[in-house]
């Protein structure tokens, strides 16, 4: 069960990975976009992780609609719109929760990624973000159907978005900028299913 | 990491301090929103006309700020470098020009931009304020299907810019212009190359990589590697490489009339575009197309990549009207 | 030697093929003598005017061939790159662009330049044409002692040209224009600073050879070496070792009004040209100097050279009004 | 005694001459100018050894007016005046004759020099051709007053101006384009008295 504190650790993990992994997401970025995500994400992410000094949240979906805010105000290109809609849609199903459990964090995330579909249109196999997030929520599922806990689905959500983000790597870019290269895409992991990778680990461990 | 050979300070501070300059070299033209990364018309809102909001990633100057001013645009949003600007800049700047007829919103291909000002259109709908948005995709480097992002936009984002300012200027409203916008946009087509890359400050180093004896066709304007690495060739040939699937994209035929656009990317030298655009002349009178209107210098760049891009844009007598009217921007400027 | 990163064919002909893409680009405002690469006012000569006449290496661009029309020059002389044209095409300009009122030679302080101006003059003279010659030299860089060819003429020359020609325009006589000319380059100072060197189509190679972390200050247009190689430093330090320099050679004191020319010498963005404006800006608001107008962008180039310098030059009421009357040119263009 | 022919071989051979030094005058004009000298020293000679197969000419001064015309026409810069002046004025003496003896070769080289002179303000020292071309006028005159035929002669001029030009190296330039530098053009050897070298080391080998 997580608390709206845990929720916040999430953030503060999320904006530490990100910082650490920033150079890395760019130089990805350089490959096959325009070497910025590490940045654009490292902007939003440090924005939401002060969020909590900032400001008292009265509530676990008040403080992600923030996040959500936060991200597409600070983020810009097309991770800010897509992880933007992905917090605000996360906030939904959780709107009366102070204590989150593995079945409401499932409906949450579904609500999540199919915001991000929403947004970006993507479909599995473009080689986008949403390759990492679609086999996390579909590991989470199956390990909390099967009983498992908050932090034990995560786990399993995390270690299928990795294998997701690491399955970018020979496909085609089908969205995105990535997209304008054609066959030249291929041989070169996807920065935003390495970032959304980031997002779901950071989850798996705070949120327990 | 060696420093970077730019005229900066904090590489996260470029783009605020770039506004601020602007602002102090433009004070009778130029208003500039720093909290919101906004370059507007002095004289913003004008009432009863409609207003045209533009924006982007910076690093493309003279686009889009360079072309606030009266007979174009009325505001301008900066993104980062090569970074979309976000919804809440794009709001603000929206609300701040619409002078009651409504704004129209011009958008460059890019999936970034693209759904930033799909979430701004949605939140000033909501707001009350009428806006339409059309998107430039031009760049016929990039395949046009269900595999792609669609075409990115280039040149013609220029050259539309101009021509609906114009419009909006001659009081058309917003259905009029949003509908020239987009046949703009249809009847425009372009090709870049790259003879060198370009340095993001806040990443240090150059976007690509190209050998001494190599350039990049089909490049865009963010540093993303282009369709295909090619040895250095003259510029006849460069010239070939790029009006060719310009004209044959366009359909173009003998008799019709275009405006013709080399623009820089940023780090070539003026007297090599004018001998592109000889190149480019030339090949335009073998296939019998009329240059009505030129335009050559760098309006569209990449930051301080070498190399050009070759726009053709089909026009109608609307068209040539709008873009021989009068213009008053940093970056464009002609007529009373 | 791997091949330039240039859009040209034989580098040869690069001069030629410019001035022919340029009239191209340009048939209602200019035409061009091809054998003796003059670009000339379309309406050359205007009866009863002074003309002016400039010229110079290539690799300048705009100046001085974006330069020429109504309200600026009446002909440029192109030289090859980087080398000064010859009398032959230099009297052939001013023979076709001789009104009847005189001839005024606008030249930039080089050795060459100087001298072929002047051989030039002489044949003029014996031909029955009025001609004066103002010889520009405002970069503080160089000493103006007997032991140096003297300060070399750099930011200035467009100022000038573009006052000048303003006054021409309004009628004034050739003494007056003269004396016009030599006040404003007495009253205007430049220095620059380059980040990266250029290459000289014909040479094929870089003129001179900076490190990673390096920037030479007080550099000429033409590639020379400047004053000292220095430590890459922020552009408030930059700005800093321009303007001080300058504001000291001027004597500018609190309350004097000056026209602030910001530069790029060809390969800096123009956001980093704004930034730069910005601090220039902020060192004359320190020393109380009022900014009456301003210029930014790129204008006096050497070729794509990364860098940038500032003019700054004390301006009188005729000075101004010069400065805001119409102009008409490629590279400088205003008013009704 | 040098005639027409051996004057326009003169001029063929300078121009054989600069043609195979052009990069390395380039290269000495890029230390501490701009880099063009070669090319424009390269583009005014080979125009003006081309004067003699487009044109019949009547003299050897109408010749060598012809040739001072080209360069002032072709070259450009600074040196492009300097070199036009020179063998405009080199003419003057020879009106006359047809065939030239040191005598009169003497007077025309002191006349070349002194246009040099006159339009450059060029000085002992100050690190331009002058410091090539004033000690060859000195040697040519010392050797022709001591009885030695024109071909002699010249090869003393020619030993004069080497020895002229690697003097300027150390120096610093007071004159044109390297002026610019002060103290740092020191150090490098001046590119118009190495092409002035160049001149009368070819005058050497094909007038005698
Ligand atoms: N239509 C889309 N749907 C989902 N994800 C997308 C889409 N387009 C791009 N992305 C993701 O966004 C990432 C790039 O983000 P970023 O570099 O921050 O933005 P930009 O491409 O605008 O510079 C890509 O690696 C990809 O994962
Ligand atoms: N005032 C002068 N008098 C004599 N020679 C000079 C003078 N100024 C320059 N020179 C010579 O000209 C040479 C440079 O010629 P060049 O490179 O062709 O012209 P530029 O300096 O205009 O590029 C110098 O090396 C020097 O020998
Ligand atoms: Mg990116
Ligand atoms: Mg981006
Ligand atoms: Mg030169
Ligand atoms: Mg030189």
């Amino acid at each position: 069960m997580a608390d709206l504190n845990a929720f916040q650790s999430w953030i503060s993990a999320c904006s530490a990975s990100i910082d650490d992994r920033a150079e890395d997401l760019t130089e990805l970025d350089r490959a096959i976009g325009d070497a910025d995500h590490g940045s654009n994400m490292k902007r939003g992410m440090s924005a939401c992780a002060q969020l909590a000094e900032q400001e008292d949240f009265s509530s676990i979906d008040a403080y992600l609609k923030k996040v959500g805010m936060t991200l597409v105000s600070t983020v810009g290109g097309a991770s800010g719109p897509l992880y933007g809609t992905f917090f605000l849609r996360l906030a939904g199903p959780l709107a009366a929760s102070e204590d989150v459990g593995p079945r409401e964090f499932g409906q949450a995330l579904r609500a999540g990624v199919e915001g991000i579909v929403a947004r970006g249109k993507a479909e599995a196999g473009d080689k986008t973000m949403y390759d990492a997030l679609a086999p996390a929520l579909e590991a989470f599922d199956e390990a909390s159907g099967s009983g498992a806990g908050l932090g034990e689905s995560l786990q399993a959500a995390a270690q299928a978005a990795a294998e997701g983000r690491d399955a970018t790597e020979p496909m085609v870019a089908r969205k995105g900028r990535a997209s304008y290269l054609g066959e030249r895409s291929a041989g070169h992991q996807d920065p935003g299913a390495t970032s959304a990778t980031v997002l779901i680990e950071a989850a798996a461990q705070t949120l327990t | 990491m060696a420093p970077m050979k730019k005229l900066l300070n904090d590489p996260a501070d470029v783009v605020v301090e770039a506004l601020a300059g602007m602002a102090a070299a433009h004070p009778d033209h130029l208003r500039v929103d720093l909290d919101h990364k906004l370059v507007l018309r002095a004289d913003a809102p004008v009432s009863g006309k409609v207003a045209l909001v533009s924006g982007g990633g910076s690093g493309h100057e003279p686009l889009h700020g360079g072309f606030v001013g009266r007979g174009m645009l009325d505001a301008a949003c900066a993104g980062e470098v090569f970074t979309s600007p976000v919804p809440d800049q794009i709001l603000a700047a929206t609300t701040a020009v619409d002078g009651g007829a409504g704004v129209l919103h011009v958008v460059k291909n890019y999936t970034g931009d693209v759904m930033n000002f799909e979430m701004a259109a949605e939140l000033a709908a909501e707001a009350g304020i009428q806006v339409e948005a059309v998107v430039t995709d031009d760049d016929v480097a990039v395949q046009d299907s269900l595999f792609t992002a669609g075409r990115r936009g280039v040149g013609v984002t220029v050259l539309l810019e101009k021509i609906v300012g114009a419009a909006a200027e001659e009081g058309q409203d917003l259905a009029a212009c949003a509908a020239l916008a987009r046949r703009v946009n249809e009847q425009g087509r372009s090709m870049g190359i790259a003879l060198t890359s370009c340095t993001v400050p806040a990443a240090g180093k150059p976007t690509f990589e190209l050998a001494e004896d190599e350039m990049e066709i089909g490049i865009g304007i963010h540093g993303e590697p282009g369709r295909s690495t090619e040895k250095l060739a003259p510029a006849r040939d460069i010239a070939a490489r790029l009006v060719e699937p310009v004209l044959s994209d366009l359909s173009l035929k003998r008799g019709e009339q275009v405006i013709a656009f080399v623009n820089g990317m940023g780090g070539t030298p003026l007297l090599e575009l004018y001998v592109m655009y000889g190149e480019v002349k030339r090949l335009l009178d073998d296939a019998g197309v009329t240059v009505a209107r030129s335009l050559v210098g760098n309006y569209i760049t990449s930051l301080e990549m070498a190399g050009c891009s070759v726009t053709l844009l089909r026009v109608d007598e609307e068209m040539v009207r709008c873009w021989d009217a009068p213009v008053d921007t940093p970056g464009l400027r002609w007529g009373g």
